[in-house]
């Protein structure tokens, strides 16, 4: 490993660095290197080849964009030695020069200390993100080219780099826009419908067994069995269950069935208590409630389920309803539930848990579906707004995704025209990714990225000058 | 014989189902594997790091999934020790801890015994918090993973010294079983910072991350067909893996598994002939 | 007032949370907010357990039928909570030999992993295994050619099931050099590979890894969004405040 | 019913004794351990308690250096010997035990075959010498000597070797709720009622503990009073890590979320939960919005044309393949009609009725054949479960066949 104590040596001359060069130091270095020099010389003296690799190339950093300031990345230029610095790397001659790993060096760019050690990479890698700065605290950073029998000389940055803050994330400005679009749609069909606009929206066929079996039940004389799924509030598909829970409690209060609410969870026992309570109470029926019919079992997946199926056979409910996260257990339910010979209605948002419920349940609320519930039950026309709303968000996406297939497909047949490969690029790296608003033509660490860079800290440095002499006016 | 069958009671269905599993144990009936394209992928994308590279082993499981994903742990496991890369294993449940000791650190401890724990391999150990958890490991390590399990501190161990980050690993092994799991980190830490990840997950959650690959995961290995096809694999190109009873654990599973979807198969058949014969006598709509 | 101080208190919340993941410095707010959910829902432990153990007690005293399970039910909570919290047979640490509660709960040995080991792991994965049991019934009943729809879900599962086992390929190893020689008969020239994906085990990973499962369930995941979205958006508009129970 | 009572009386008397002669004429269900020992003492410089630290020596404050010694492993305490250092505090012994089951029965039916008592593996030294006598004997060839003794002399590098009685009871134990359980394929009764009662017990109390352990403890306490902590459960701790106050909010939020079990003012338990429900509202948006809406719109532009290149063993591209390029391609184009059709399917706004049903009606089809595939798919999961419960029950419990 390279000692800290040669480094000035091998810094290229720096236009602002220089009064670090203090004369008796690097005059010691210089003799330390000599001797060095000599010893390594001894040590190597079957090996022609010297053992040191090249040192990278080229070094440069950036601050990481839309963080904290927390964060700066590094991209360096593989060494002439490094084995996937060539096409086809020659693994077999396995020579001492040849680059196992780079490590990666940092200090200060005010020269108060001294470069010290931050990570390693293996070799062939030509980035790392040194997540450990002070923002606003500019570094210079540094890198050799390790072997099994040395370290390189370092290669090290031009141009100090600092970590600033953002106040805006802009990689995720298409996101804003986009979740702006579907929420002012959204909004503005609940609007709409508020204002006494009637809104019309397609039947779905679960939805009305929710209702036919509640009826069932009263008139069975058997309670109604309802799993809020078995997942806690924080997860959205627990709340949306929630909300069929208190249309179901509605109506089993306005038929005086009784309602049985078993819950993995202690907070879902807690908030289906409220839910239920208030919705016997716009019943009018707050008397018939009984909190003890909502309990909670345990959290644990299967202990739940094996006290609910042991429920199930005893107290034979005659309608099973099954709104919220499922996992496993929705078979183990499904078909206890299917042999004592309920009604059973299920809706999830668990992509995976979806056939089991189509194979074993009367009827199934498929992933939309179930959210849409929630407010097709409720019977408040403001909430069928929303519906219209998840619509335009569909035509959004399909949108998308058809322009982007498209483009994707001309883009093979035709590799060459840049213009096609631009839209692709815009939407699947834009708009559906992560680059921000406006397109980023040149690669990180690429050689025109190393220039461009290089340009624009010289500017920058230009104007930096001009400033500190007060050459322009502010 | 088809009113007996049309109101065949669900308790035969059971019954030959338990013997159509326990029967191959006891048996012990196993076939030959050929390893599909992706498990392929996998073998290949492990094979192509360089030695010595860092490997997240996440172990997201719990013993309720070992039947599936025990076996794939232990040949991610002896994968990579064949190769000498640096395993990290963690967990993101609660009672991932004990399957990192039986399917990772034993594995390393009897077959492998050149691999030095904190040098070759650390089990930092289970950490609360779900997908919270990669959030924050994507940018600081150590600041969640203080110490290690056995509460060494996270600095001392020679090969954890210099990790700041999750983004200094070459590649992600996820074994899961659900949430959080593989899609979590896919989610948060391969996707946004662009790290490698291969999964190895249970027959449920193979269908919906399919969606990932390959721009987002490499390949995965679904339920126990995928673990012994990659035992398989393994078989071919390391020989004395062969030899190693431990290392079949997954195809000597494929023998009951194959008499079980036989059964399902017959059921299948079973049920449609009732339904036409039922619709021909008129009995059914 | 009982409902509108909680109604504002989940609008700020929820707003707060949205606005601040565009902005680098509250990014992780939202994962922070999840982290103090689980350290409340440990808090509200004590609210399940309380009402376990009021619920059984209740049934206990009232000698329901059935009460002598709640004595089971009772007796094994408590003892497990006991064993668990008071860490009965866990050695120190053995990186801090004198911490004596240093240890791990779990430790291989101890009162509470033999619990887990012997009475929660049996009982639990035993009641997950069923699940190859009811498999069986469900496809046994559901999977009936009644219409469309019903035969091509049959008839996908039925070719999925071949195709994760050696079956598959037993059956329909002899489909690709047979195409090849079809296609010789009309004089196209093909190889073995060109018909690789008719062989069952392949068509099932296209059936269930490929094509349709990965269209479908990203139609299924798109939708799912924009009903989260829409569910979402309704709660922090207080347009559906179920959950807030009565005034 | 009487009949049938009779005949699963019956079924119940032959199983038990069947068990009970299997359990005294094999090994069935038994399970051995190997114990690791730890004996700690605290040594420190031997002088600094003889010699008052100098009064210039800057350090005089801090305690002299001191260490934990295991005495199992480092039974010399070389240092201590020397003078050096001393012993300063004496910890009470402790034995930890790990499961060798795996290794000892094979060795025992080893011996068994060798017509040697099994028990002897137990004590490898006296099973060496008796192996000896053996084969002074003429019961065992040489070479039947030279395998035994290697085989169980791989026992010695274990302090002790024995039977776990707790563990084997264990076994019982587990086998008998594992058969509780699945009792209930055939109808409710007692003996599932109990698994049912103990596992819901149980397991809450298991939930809570950990919660308490892992979320409480590590998320909460930790983070309040690192100091305290650092003193008592989690010694591990960095000695500078600075308590985090905002963590009283949570603990604020528990206080007022338990305040329901107060007689008056039970309401105010309704801020923290609406708090979190509107932390959910706005998390899960972004997060779903994100990942699965924009991820997947993104991971869905595909080309619907793939050319595939036929490349020869020297790496050269021999052109494109006409078979693979349309099963390329027309695998593509499926994903991409599926996802469009089911979005129409999902539509609210129209009825499913003209063009829209038609194409909600192919929706439909390609959602029938992914829940087909998938079904199918996770069969083999559950059947996985169930051979590994069986294994447990024909391994670990009856030894008729290997342990896993």
């Amino acid at each position: 490993m390279s000692d800290e104590c040669f480094s000035p040596l091998f810094v290229k001359p720096l236009p602002r660095m220089k009064t670090q060069f203090t004369l008796p130091l690097s005059a010691l270095a210089t003799i330390m290197l000599a001797v060095v020099a000599v010893f390594s010389g001894l040590s190597n003296a079957q090996n022609p080849a010297g053992g040191i690799p090249a040192p990278p190339s080229e070094i440069n950093a950036v601050d990481v964009d839309g963080d904290k300031g927390e964060a700066i990345e590094v991209y360096w230029r593989l060494s002439a030695n490094d084995p996937s610095a060539s096409a086809m790397p020659d693994l077999s001659t396995d020579t001492p020069a040849q680059v196992t790993q780079y490590t990666i060096y940092r200090r200060l760019a005010d020269g108060t200390d001294e470069y010290t050690e931050i990570g390693t990479q293996t070799y062939g890698v030509t980035t790392f993100t040194d997540s450990n700065v002070k923002q606003g605290v500019s570094y210079i950073y540094a890198v050799t080219a390790d072997s099994e029998a040395g370290s390189s000389a370092m290669t090290v940055m031009a141009y100090p780099v600092a970590a600033v803050m953002q106040w805006f994330d802009y990689e995720k400005s298409w996101m804003g826009l986009i979740l702006l679009f579907i929420s002012a749609f959204i909004i503005f069909y609940i609007g709409l419908a508020r204002s006494g606009k009637e809104l019309k929206v397609r039947q779905i066929a679960g939805l009305s067994a929710v209702d036919e079996a509640v009826g069932r039940a009263t008139e069975m004389g058997r309670p109604i069995l309802f799993i809020n799924g078995i997942l806690d509030i924080n997860d959205i598909q627990t709340l949306a269950g929630l909300t069929v829970l208190s249309r179901v409690a509605r109506t089993a209060a306005e038929y005086g069935a009784t309602l049985e609410v078993p819950t993995a969870r202690a907070l879902v026992m807690t908030t289906a208590r409220e839910t239920v309570q208030e919705a016997y109470l716009a019943a009018g029926r707050p008397d018939a409630y009984q909190e003890d019919r909502i309990y909670y079992l345990t959290d644990e997946q299967f202990g739940y389920v094996a006290g609910v199926t042991g429920t199930m056979v005893r107290d034979k409910p005659a309608a099973c309803i099954y709104m919220g996260a499922f996992y496993a257990e929705s078979l183990i339910l499904a078909e206890t539930g299917n042999h004592i010979g309920a009604i059973q209605v299920a809706g999830t948002a668990m992509p995976s848990q979806l056939p089991f419920f189509v194979a074993a349940c009367d009827y199934t609320l498929i992933g939309e579906e179930f959210f849409a519930a929630s407010a097709y039950l409720s019977g408040d026309p403001q909430q069928l707004g929303s519906l219209k709303g998840q619509d335009v968000g569909k035509l959004l996406g399909g949108g998308l995704l058809t322009i982007g297939v498209i483009f994707a497909t001309l883009e093979v047949i035709w590799p060459d025209m840049t213009s096609i490969k631009d839209v692709r690029q815009y939407i699947d790296g834009n708009i559906l990714g992560s680059d921000g608003l406006t397109m980023t033509s040149v690669e990180k660490g690429s050689d025109q990225w190393f220039e461009e860079l290089l340009q624009r800290q010289r500017d920058f440095e230009l104007n930096q000058n001009a400033l500190e002499s007060g050459g322009i006016d502010a | 014989m088809y009113q007996f069958l049309k109101n065949l009671d669900r308790r035969w269905v059971f019954l030959l189902m338990g013997l159509a599993v326990a029967i191959p144990i006891l048996t012990n009936l196993t076939f030959p594997e050929e390893t599909s394209p992706m498990v392929k992928d996998i073998y290949q994308a492990i094979e192509d790091l360089p030695d010595g590279s860092r490997i997240l082993m996440a172990y997201d499981y719990d013993p309720g999934s070992m039947g599936e994903l025990q076996p794939m742990a232990k040949a991610f496991t002896r994968q990579c020790a064949e190769k000498n890369h640096k395993l990290y294993y963690m967990a993101l449940w609660p009672l991932g801890e004990p399957m990192i000791d039986i399917a990772g650190a034993r594995i390393l401890m009897e077959e492998y015994p050149h691999y030095k724990y904190g040098e070759d391999y650390v089990n930092l150990g289970f950490k609360p918090g779900a997908e919270a958890v990669i959030t924050v490991i994507v940018t600081d390590l150590p600041k969640l993973f203080i110490t290690d399990q056995q509460g060494t501190s996270f600095n001392d161990i020679p090969m954890c010294r210099n990790i700041r980050n999750i983004q200094q690993m070459d590649l992600i092994v996820s074994i899961s079983a659900g949430d959080p799991g593989t899609k979590q980190w896919v989610q948060y830490a391969g996707t946004p910072y662009d790290i490698p990840i291969v999964a190895g997950v249970t027959g449920v959650q193979a269908t919906q991350l399919v969606a990932y690959i390959p721009d987002q995961l490499i390949g995965l290995l679904g339920a126990i067909k995928g673990a012994a096809e990659y035992e398989q694999i393994l078989d071919d190109n390391f020989p004395h893996i062969n030899d190693n009873p431990d290392a079949q654990e997954a195809k000597k599973r494929m023998g009951p598994q194959l008499v079980g979807h036989a059964l399902m198969v017959a059921l299948i058949i079973l049920g449609n002939i009732l339904y036409f014969v039922g619709r021909r006598r008129g009995e059914e709509r | 007032m009982k409902r509108t101080i909680p109604l504002l208190i989940a609008i700020v919340a929820g707003f707060v949370v949205i606005l601040s993941t565009f902005v680098p410095y509250t990014e992780s707010w939202g994962e922070k907010g999840m982290i103090w959910f689980d350290i409340l829902a440990v808090g509200a432990f004590v609210l399940g357990g309380g009402n376990l153990l009021k619920l059984h007690l209740e049934k206990i005293s009232g000698q329901r039928p059935g009460w002598m399970y709640s004595v089971i039910i009772i007796l094994s909570f408590v003892i497990t909570l006991v064993i668990g919290l008071l860490e009965v047979g866990v050695h120190p640490n053995p990186m801090y030999p004198e911490y004596a509660w240093a240890g791990n709960y779990l430790e291989e040995g101890a009162g509470f992993w033999w619990i887990y080991q012997y009475v929660i792991y049996p009982l639990t994965s035993t009641m997950f295994a069923m699940l190859a049991f009811y498999v069986a019934s469900a496809a046994f009943r559901a999977f009936r050619a009644k219409n469309f729809e019903a035969t091509l879900l049959l008839v996908t599962a039925f070719i999925v099931l071949l195709g994760r086992t050696y079956a598959g390929v037993w059956l329909s190893a002899w489909i690709p050099p047979t195409m090849v020689d079809i296609c010789d008969f009309f004089n196209i020239a093909t190889t073995v590979e060109d018909w690789r994906t008719l062989r069952i085990d392949r068509l099932t990973e296209w059936l269930a890894l490929d094509g349709p499962t990965k269209g479908a369930g990203r139609a299924i995941l798109i939708g799912i969004a924009l009903g989260v979205v829409s569910v979402s958006l309704k709660i922090l508009l207080g347009v559906d405040r179920s959950y807030l129970g009565q005034d | 019913m009487n009949r049938e009572k009779l005949i699963w009386t019956i079924i119940f008397v032959i199983g038990v004794g069947a068990l009970g002669w299997r359990f005294f004429t094999t090994n069935m269900s038994m399970t051995y351990v190997a114990g690791t020992d730890y004996e700690f003492v605290e040594v420190g410089p031997a002088q600094s308690s003889d010699a008052p630290a100098q009064p210039s020596d800057k350090d005089a404050k801090t305690e002299p250096e001191t260490r934990w010694v295991n005495l199992a492993e480092d039974p010399d305490l070389k240092e201590v010997q020397s003078g050096q250092e001393k012993v300063i505090k004496k910890l009470e012994p402790w034995t930890t035990y790990r499961d060798i089951s795996m290794e000892v029965l094979p060795i025992q039916s080893a011996f068994k075959s060798a017509g040697l008592d099994p028990s002897l593996v137990l004590d490898p030294v006296d099973a060496k010498r008796q192996i000896d006598v053996a084969a002074q004997d003429g019961l065992i060839n040489d070479t039947q000597k030279t395998d035994l003794s290697m085989r169980v002399g791989a026992l010695e590098r274990y302090p002790e070797v024995g039977l776990s009685w707790q563990r084997t009871l264990g076994v019982w134990i587990a086998a008998f709720f594992t058969l509780a359980i699945m009792s209930f394929l055939y109808r409710d009764n007692p003996f599932y009622k109990v698994a049912e009662a103990v596992v819901i017990g149980a397991s809450a109390g298991y939930v809570m503990v950990a919660g308490f352990w892992t979320t409480f403890v590590k998320n909460l306490l930790v983070v309040l009073f690192p100091g305290a902590m650092r003193e008592s459960l989690v010694p591990g701790l960095k000695a500078d890590q600075a308590p985090d106050y905002i963590y009283i909010i949570p603990l604020i939020m528990i206080v007022l979320l338990l305040w329901r079990l107060a007689p008056k003012g039970g309401w105010i338990s309704r801020w923290p939960l609406a708090f979190f429900i509107g932390v959910t509202a706005g998390f899960r948006l972004i997060g779903y919005l994100e990942a699965d809406f924009l991820g997947q719109i993104a991971a869905g532009v595909i080309p619907l044309y793939v050319p595939v290149e036929v490349v020869s063993a020297s790496g050269t591209v021999e052109g494109v393949s006409a078979w693979l390029t349309i099963w390329a391609s027309f695998s593509n184009i499926v994903i991409t009609l599926a996802t469009l059709t089911g979005l129409v399917y999902f539509f609210f706004s129209v009825e499913h009725r003209g063009i829209v049903g038609r194409t909600a009606k192919v929706g439909i089809w390609f959602l029938m054949v992914a829940f087909g595939a998938m079904f199918g798919f996770t069969v083999m999961g559950r059947i996985a479960l169930l051979s590994q419960r069986l294994e447990f029950m024909f391994g670990n419990w009856l030894d008729l066949i290997q342990r896993i």
